[in-house]
């Protein structure tokens, strides 16, 4: 058993799929495809392969990888219902869809490979490869504000990038004189063994680089300028992928490099930085929810919020603040997909994501409503939802230790339900608003996704958290 | 090491940051793609000369690719598209030439601060030659910053690119350096070929970002 | 036991008996301070047998409140006065309630006459419910803190054991019952319905409010009513005497008896007086004059609390 | 003993999964009420059991996963238990009848067991995890039901008040618990019980549970919420939010307070006494300021949650003084008046609930005259205005005298705080029972009294018998601990020692059941004697004047002073009757101006009379709050609309931050 066919299952389905012109046709083969890769994914669960130059999987990314396999699955499942209608309103024609599954497919796999590459180089590549494919599908509607969004986000990504990129180059060149000069020198496992003899001069200054290469990706404040419009204006299915997974990968190739710092006695401490940019973005997204008039942006907000609330508690670190960290990463991303389902949904009956718009949904589509205000509750940190637990943990922990920046947590957490809050109770309640047509939903995926974060709300499986523990404790 | 070999190398990622402060300097579109041009042929020696040094036959092509398609291809396509879209030559800069030669400056200071404290068992090329690179990086970002026309930003990127290129080269004995540079070729070739900007010909009629930013989600 | 009881007996049939005297007391008083000869001191007797003979005139929308208050207020102010020591401190059913007790029964007497006051739905009866629970707002209060000093000096809200201490010499002298002997007599003087707060003889002014509210009663109802107010005026001159003037009691019946009658005279003359030598306040200036009591009353509590010597 | 209690919970969320299903059908609520009926006997049952006996204690596989979900029932739990299981089985029969009105029954039937759950779960939770996540369900089981009507106006507007004020009491007992489980993260209040924390985190945790538990309780100035939200809930859930949440919330405030945190400092009583008088007396003052009935129901909860933390306020100062007797005798008086409270408000509620059914109305001003229409449930409102007013008989005046006991007790604390906050605060008691008792004639006599001011009113009828039957059975409650306290009190000895390690003497044994808090010769009450002796001497007096003098009754037109008015609008409305009391206290507090314009001689224009009141908290502390938090996201929002270019330069300036940094830092 290898991780290999991940990678090579999306490569052929993408091939498959620039061919094959019959969108149903195309829709279900991805949806196997996605299938399939998530399948593989608990393989690898089973039977963990040896690791190479290239590739690897240890417990830290294969959190990750099952994460994104299995979001990826559910999104396609989701997206097979979506662009249906799309094709119904004619705002994309069967040409478009081909390139569309066939980039969904590439994306899937570039962001695959980010997780699985065990090589500062191979990763860097994945995530350009995933940055260029999800700029194509924002941009694909092609609508003014689409193209602006794409290149806003293509021009602030590949910033980030070549920050990324030279901080690779200069960790490669701590590496190298206690390493030797071979590809050992960019491979994670040998970086890690050898991360104490670095010279921490170079490590703090690719840290930098690295911290706001991959931060622009992960939309951390101020590099967040792409992540709202990018969500708001692509298709729903992407956005979703965009705050369930690319986040997450960004936000893993961090604490890679994170792991690297702390082995490393003479390094900065990763922790204060990580601290100030993600109470940065959490305070800043938290004031900016208040005064969003569309819907998919306001989330994607949300989403910035979330990632600092995460980078903050990796930044804390210690057992529990990694613990948290790690499951408020993997609820936030169920949670924040199955938000974008459905608001996909939503904006399609209303045929707007103006909020404006929207009202009473929960009159005049209950079930859609519901979960809706389900997911937002729980996105909001509310019990019986896993998001609760994680934020528990945050704050708690944090406030022991460092009271004020609790305080801080606190402040904008309050701030940003605040906003939410508002926002959906005029959604989902009040006189219904908009059109109220039927909706031909695929509720599977909503349902999947909050089922399984209400579970963790309520009962973690013991596999898991011993294995999240061990995790934390690999982060220091 | 012997000496010279370390000069020459010294002496070209000098003249790539020279280069950079003559694009700092440019207020015109096809100076500034000439400078362009002559950016990347610098970067193309010196990546030649590291490959010589190191005797690192990888780096030859990236070498070639510099030449080829950063020195000739991107400035003769950056020179179509201003031809083509007809974009007015002057480049309005949102700040004084002289200020933001100052800041050129006050960036290589601070590079060449921050590359100091780097032990010395980093021997010498690698440390200017990364302190050199990074200030060409810095003001790469610099001109993207402070230029108001897209396709001087895209000029910007591209130095600021060679800048990471520079680094590569300069990392001795760096694996996957021919691959990382095709891999950011290919976004370069992303840009430059531009669907946006030939999206954005079918939608605006210039390049110029403002107007790209006219069409901002959530206004009016 | 049977001594006891008799003695309790005794107590509560005197207080019945006498209450009306006492108010025809104060009346004559009044009048004769008038030039007037005024009427007889049997005089409430006489109105009560009549009242009682004669039928009941009820409001069409009179609803069972309205007929069922009279009797309540009557019991639960006659229940009160019979907690009190008159004559005889430590009467067998005195622990049944203290003076916080004997305030709160006066409060759900006041709290059913001012709901049949609102009964019939007369803008009358509005005013006078109204005014009195304004006025109570204030008087309540004040007679609470009146029973905290008091019951801090003698340790104790339990009338009897206060009504001994008093006697006993180790009272000596102290500003906080100066302080709570004046509020103690605003707050009477608010609670009876004497001048100045309102007019008890008074009828066809706004500016009345007890009268107000029982407007609409007549015949057997009004009778409770009015021997519930000679009452209420009886148990406060009553508190008074035994709590800042307790000499006589528990120097054996008689003794204390006529003690109790001489007080109880004295007080009435007193109130006569007092009342025919100053005028009726307009009701927006009640507050002040009881808010006065009120923050008396405090002051005497905050001293206590404060140093226990004074 | 504690699995019969999550056995109940757990009935209650399988109820409320089947109130999801069967919302619609014909049958659904009877059944879901009657079960949920069932349940709360149960457990009322359970929590009476568990007083006396001892601690019984679990551990389930949920919540922290290293730690497990800890629950615990020891007798203060069970002492709340009863009041939970009460006030939900009194509701859930009320709503047996009350809830055939419901429009949207799948709006309310998930939601109402959910609530259930989360109350009974909040008592028995044993660490802070599973603690704050009961806390949380409670709070958004409840929001949901507030929404219930979300179609009225102002409705989500409340609901939205009250889920964030409910998630910030939430983050504010969050940073207790993280304060007192330290950064290890022992989160079972067995570990913060054995943790003696240093004083100042004591402190900052008292504080911390002060405004967390406080703003769930409806402390001023955090109870800005109640008064929307409770009102705008169905009337039986309104019960229970005024009559048990809070109480819940006074345990969440005990709990900490009193076991976790052992012996406190003596200004913590200051502070807790304070705030309990300022919300008593502002509590009140409110209520009297308003006329829609349901509103001011929801102010007078105010008002009593802080009469409940005088008392709690007041055991405190005697426990920071080592008094154990006097602080037991204090804690008794909360508690007492705890359960008086939940059972007379719920009373309350269910009759104004009662009357919303009957006329589709809560504004006062629309209502009179309904003891005619509906004797019954005027009977039972009377009784629960005459038990929240504090008069003798009922059992609201035993917890308020058993409070007032305890501020007389110990005049001679040594700190000069407590010197001046004890009196200060048995003043501020007696006005606020004293206005209570004003705002309920209030209440009482404008909406039941006189004459129907709307035909709504005048067209009522008599409520069906499940929802009079809960009614007259907290009705009995009220009397019974009325005349039998000594019964209550001895049942919350166990309580008050395991709080304070006293408790106070034993009532039953004593002759004539006299209620004896310290000694004989110092106080005592005896409500049965006072009740005999009143119906005795009453119904004594009305016989024998029947019997000896006349009984005729002729029924004529009111006299009225010899001009009646025929219209019932010239009756005393609730506005003119709160008059008064709103020129003494109203200019005062919430700046009330009245402005009258008379049309000149001559003039047929009606005279027009504008009464205006300010809220001083929210004026002075929510709405500073709002706009600040306006600005700045109007300020920041600018952000969004800048050039790409601007984008890059926060990258560029952020880099070279960063950069500089490391320069100087190395």
């Amino acid at each position: 058993m290898t991780a290999l066919p991940i990678i090579l299952i999306s490569l052929v389905a993408a091939a498959l799929l620039a061919a094959i012109r019959n969108y149903r046709l195309s829709a279900n083969l991805n949806v196997l495809a996605s299938l399939v890769s998530f399948l593989c994914a608990i393989g690898l669960l089973v039977s963990r392969p040896a690791n190479n130059q290239y590739l690897l999987i240890d417990d830290l990314n294969i959190v990750f990888i099952l994460l994104n396999t299995f979001v990826g699955f559910t999104t396609s499942v989701f997206s097979a219902s979506y662009i249906a209608h799309e094709l119904e309103t004619g705002r994309l024609t069967p040409g478009y869809l081909r390139f569309y599954h066939a980039m969904f497919q590439l994306m899937l796999l570039g962001m695959n490979l980010a997780l699985l590459a065990n090589n500062i180089g191979l990763m860097w590549v994945a995530v350009e490869l995933a940055t260029l494919t999800t700029v194509v599908m924002v941009g694909i509607y092609r609508t003014h504000e689409a193209i602006e969004a794409a290149w806003k986000y293509f021009i602030l990504g590949s910033v980030g990038i070549a920050l990324a990129l030279f901080g690779t180059i200069l960790v490669y060149l701590a590496a190298r004189p206690v390493v030797g000069a071979s590809m050992d020198a960019m491979v994670w496992t040998s970086l890690l063994a050898h991360a104490r003899g670095f010279d921490p001069a170079l490590l703090n200054i690719a840290f930098v680089f690295l911290l706001l290469g991959y931060g622009t990706k992960v939309g951390l404040a101020p590099m967040h300028a792409w992540l709202p419009d990018a969500h708001a204006e692509g298709p729903t299915p992407i956005s979703a992928v965009l705050s369930g997974l690319l986040l997450n990968v960004a936000l893993y190739a961090l604490l890679r490099f994170k792991l690297l710092l702390s082995a490393n006695p003479g390094a900065i401490a990763p922790g204060p930085l990580m601290i100030g940019l993600g109470l940065l973005s959490l305070i800043f997204a938290g004031f900016m929810l208040y005064r969003r008039r569309d819907i998919k942006r306001m989330f994607a907000f949300s989403s910035i919020e979330h990632m600092g609330i995460i980078v903050f508690a990796f930044g804390m670190a210690g057992p529990l603040g990694n613990f948290a960290g790690l499951l408020q990463m993997t609820m936030h991303s169920l949670t924040k997909s199955a938000i974008f389902f459905s608001v996909g949904h939503v904006a399609q009956v209303k045929g707007t994501q103006r909020i404006a718009d929207m009202g009473g949904l929960t009159e005049t589509h209950p079930v859609l409503g519901w979960a809706l205000v389900a997911s937002v509750l729980a996105i909001a940190g509310l019990p019986p939802f896993g998001v609760f637990t994680s934020e528990f943990l945050v704050v708690s922990s944090s406030f022991a230790r460092a009271p004020l920046l609790a305080v801080l947590v606190v402040f904008g957490l309050l701030v940003s339900f605040g906003a939410l809050l508002w926002r959906i109770t005029g959604v989902a309640f009040g006189e219904p608003r908009g059109p109220t047509g039927p909706v031909k939903a695929s509720y599977l995926p909503i349902f999947a996704h909050l089922s399984l974060v209400l579970i963790a709300g309520i009962w973690l499986p013991g596999p898991l958290v011993t294995w999240f523990q061990h995790v934390a404790a690999l982060l220091g | 090491m012997p000496h010279l070999d370390f000069d020459i190398a010294h002496m070209l990622a000098g003249m790539l940051v020279l280069a950079s402060f003559m694009m700092l300097y440019q207020d015109r579109l096809y100076a500034l793609l000439r400078v362009l041009a002559l950016h990347a042929f610098v970067l193309a020696c010196a990546v030649a000369w590291q490959a010589r040094i190191q005797d690192a036959p990888g780096l030859y092509v990236t070498a070639v690719i510099a030449l080829g398609f950063k020195a000739i291809l991107a400035p003769w396509a950056l020179h179509r598209i201003v031809v083509r879209l007809g974009i007015h030559r002057e480049i309005e800069t949102v700040v004084g030439i002289g200020v933001t030669m100052l800041a050129g400056m006050f960036l290589v200071a601070l590079s060449l601060k921050v590359m100091l404290p780097v032990t010395a068992h980093a021997e010498p090329v690698a440390r200017e030659d990364i302190a050199l690179a990074l200030s060409v990086v810095l003001i790469g970002l610099l001109v993207m910053v402070t230029r108001r026309n897209a396709v001087s930003q895209v000029v910007g990127f591209l130095s600021l690119e060679n800048g990471v290129d520079l680094a590569a080269a300069g990392a001795q004995g760096m694996p996957l350096v021919v691959e990382l540079s095709v891999a950011f070729s290919v976004l370069i070739a992303f840009i430059v070929t531009g669907i946006f900007l030939f999206r954005i010909r079918e939608r605006f009629d210039t390049v110029d970002l403002q107007a790209l930013d006219r069409f901002r989600g959530e206004r009016g | 036991m049977i001594a006891a009881l008799a003695i309790q007996g005794l107590q509560m049939a005197l207080v019945l008996l006498l209450a009306p005297l006492l108010t025809g007391l104060v009346r004559k008083v009044k009048a004769r301070l008038q030039r007037r000869r005024g009427p007889s001191l049997i005089q409430p007797y006489r109105d009560l047998r009549r009242l009682l003979g004669k039928e009941v005139v009820l409001a069409e929308n009179a609803s069972w409140l309205f007929r069922a208050a009279p009797y309540i207020i009557f019991a639960v102010t006659w229940v009160a006065a019979a907690l009190v020591p008159t004559f005889h401190s430590g009467l067998i059913f005195s622990w049944t309630g203290d003076l916080i007790a004997i305030t709160a029964l006066l409060g759900s007497a006041r709290f059913m006459l001012a709901l049949a006051g609102m009964d019939i739905g007369t803008s009358f009866g509005g005013i006078g419910a109204s005014r009195e629970m304004m006025i109570a707002s204030l008087a309540e209060p004040a007679m609470l803190m009146i029973a905290l000093s008091v019951a801090i000096i003698a340790g104790s809200t339990q009338l009897s054991t206060i009504a001994a201490y008093m006697a006993s010499s180790a009272v000596g002298l102290r500003v906080s019952l100066a302080l709570a002997l004046v509020a103690f007599v605003i707050v009477a003087l608010a609670e009876n319905a004497r001048i100045p707060v309102d007019n008890p003889a008074t009828h066809l002014e706004l500016t009345m409010v007890h009268e107000a509210m029982v407007l609409e009663y007549s015949g057997r109802h009004l009778a409770m009513i009015e021997l519930a107010a000679s009452l209420k005026l009886l148990l406060y001159l009553s508190v008074i005497a035994c709590i800042f003037v307790p000499a006589g009691l528990g120097h054996g019946y008689g003794i204390a008896l006529l003690g109790w009658l001489a007080k109880l005279a004295v007080a009435g003359l007193l109130l006569g007086i007092f009342e025919m030598s100053i005028a009726k306040m307009r009701v927006f200036r009640v507050p002040n004059f009881l808010g006065a009591a009120l923050m008396l009353g405090l002051l005497g509590v905050l001293l206590l609390f404060v140093s226990q010597g004074m | 003993m504690i699995d019969l209690v999550l056995a109940c919970i757990l009935a209650w969320l399988v109820l409320a999964l089947c109130g999801a299903a069967i919302a619609q059908t014909r049958r659904g609520t009877a059944l879901i009420y009657g079960c949920s009926l069932l349940v709360a006997l149960v457990l009322l049952v359970t929590g009476a059991a568990a007083i006396p006996a001892g601690v019984s204690r679990e551990t389930l596989p949920i919540g922290l996963p290293w730690t497990g979900g800890h629950v615990r029932l020891d007798a203060l739990s069970g002492f709340f238990l009863i009041v939970v299981g009460l006030g939900s089985a009194a509701s859930s029969l009320f709503a047996l009848g009350y809830g055939r009105h419901e429009l949207q029954p799948q709006r309310v039937l998930p939601f109402y067991p959910l609530f259930l759950a989360g109350l009974a779960l909040v008592v028995v939770a044993d660490d802070a995890f599973i603690f704050l996540f009961a806390w949380e369900l409670m709070s958004i089981a409840s929001w949901a039901l507030v929404l219930a009507h979300h179609r009225e106006s102002g409705n989500t507007h409340a609901a939205l008040v009250y889920l964030l004020m409910a998630s910030f009491s939430g983050l504010a007992l969050l940073l207790a618990f993280g304060l007192l489980a330290g950064g290890a993260g022992s989160y079972t209040f067995d570990a913060m019980r054995l943790a003696h924390p240093p004083p100042w985190v004591a402190a900052v945790a008292l504080i911390l549970a002060l405004i967390g538990a406080g703003s769930k309780a409806g402390i001023v100035p955090l109870h800005v919420w109640l008064p929307l939200a409770h009102p705008a809930a169905p009337s039986h859930v309104s019960a229970l939010m005024s009559g048990v949440m809070t109480k819940v919330a006074v345990y969440g405030f005990i709990r900490i307070a009193f076991d976790l945190l052992g012996v406190p400092d003596w200004w913590a009583g200051v502070l807790v006494l304070a705030l309990g008088g300022i919300t008593a007396l502002l509590g009140v003052l409110y209520a009297l300021m308003e006329h829609d009935l349901k509103r001011l129901l929801a102010y007078h909860t105010v008002e009593n949650i802080g009469i409940i933390f005088i008392g709690l306020g007041l055991a405190l100062a005697f426990d920071a003084d080592g008094l154990p007797a006097a602080a037991a005798l204090a804690i008794t008086a909360a508690l007492f008046h705890a359960f008086n409270h939940s059972v007379f408000k719920s009373l309350l509620f269910f009759g104004s609930g009662a009357v919303l059914t009957a006329t589709k109305e809560h504004d006062m001003e629309k209502l009179g005259g309904l003891i005619h229409r509906m004797p019954q449930t005027a009977f039972c409102f009377l009784v629960g205005c005459a038990a929240i007013s504090a008069l003798p008989p009922l059992n609201g005046f035993v917890s308020e005298w058993l409070t007032f006991q305890a501020i007389l007790l110990h005049p001679n604390l040594p700190q000069w705080g407590l010197k001046i906050a004890i009196p200060a605060d048995g003043a501020l008691l007696a006005l606020s029972a004293a206005l209570a008792a004003a705002c309920f004639v209030k209440a009482f006599g404008v909406s039941f009294l006189g004459r129907a001011r709307s035909p709504a009113a005048a067209q009522a009828r008599e409520v069906d018998h499940c929802s009079l039957a809960a009614m007259f059975g907290l009705g009995a409650i009220c009397l019974l601990a009325g005349i039998f306290p000594g019964v209550v009190i001895d049942a919350l000895a166990p309580v008050a020692q395991a709080l304070t390690g006293a408790h106070m003497p034993s009532q039953i044994g004593l002759d004539w059941l006299t209620l004896v808090p310290v000694a004989q010769s110092r106080s005592s009450y005896n409500g049965l004697l006072v009740f005999v002796f009143i119906a005795g001497s009453a119904s004594l007096m009305a016989w024998a004047i029947h019997r000896f003098a006349s009984h005729a009754v002729r029924r004529a037109p009111a006299w009225d002073c010899g001009f009646p008015d025929p219209s019932p609008m010239t009756q005393y409305t609730a506005g003119s009757f709160a008059q008064p009391i709103r020129r003494v206290f109203g200019t005062v507090v919430f700046s009330a101006h009245e402005k009258v314009t008379m049309p000149a001689p001559g003039d047929t224009a009606p005279a027009r009379m504008e009464k205006s009141i300010r809220d001083p908290v929210w004026a002075t502390l929510y709405a500073p709050i709002a706009g600040g938090v306006a600005r700045a996201a109007d300020l920041l929002n600018n952000l969004q609309f800048l050039t790409i270019r601007r984008y890059l330069g926060f990258v560029f300036a952020a880099l070279v931050l960063l950069l500089l940094a490391l320069a100087l830092w190395q």
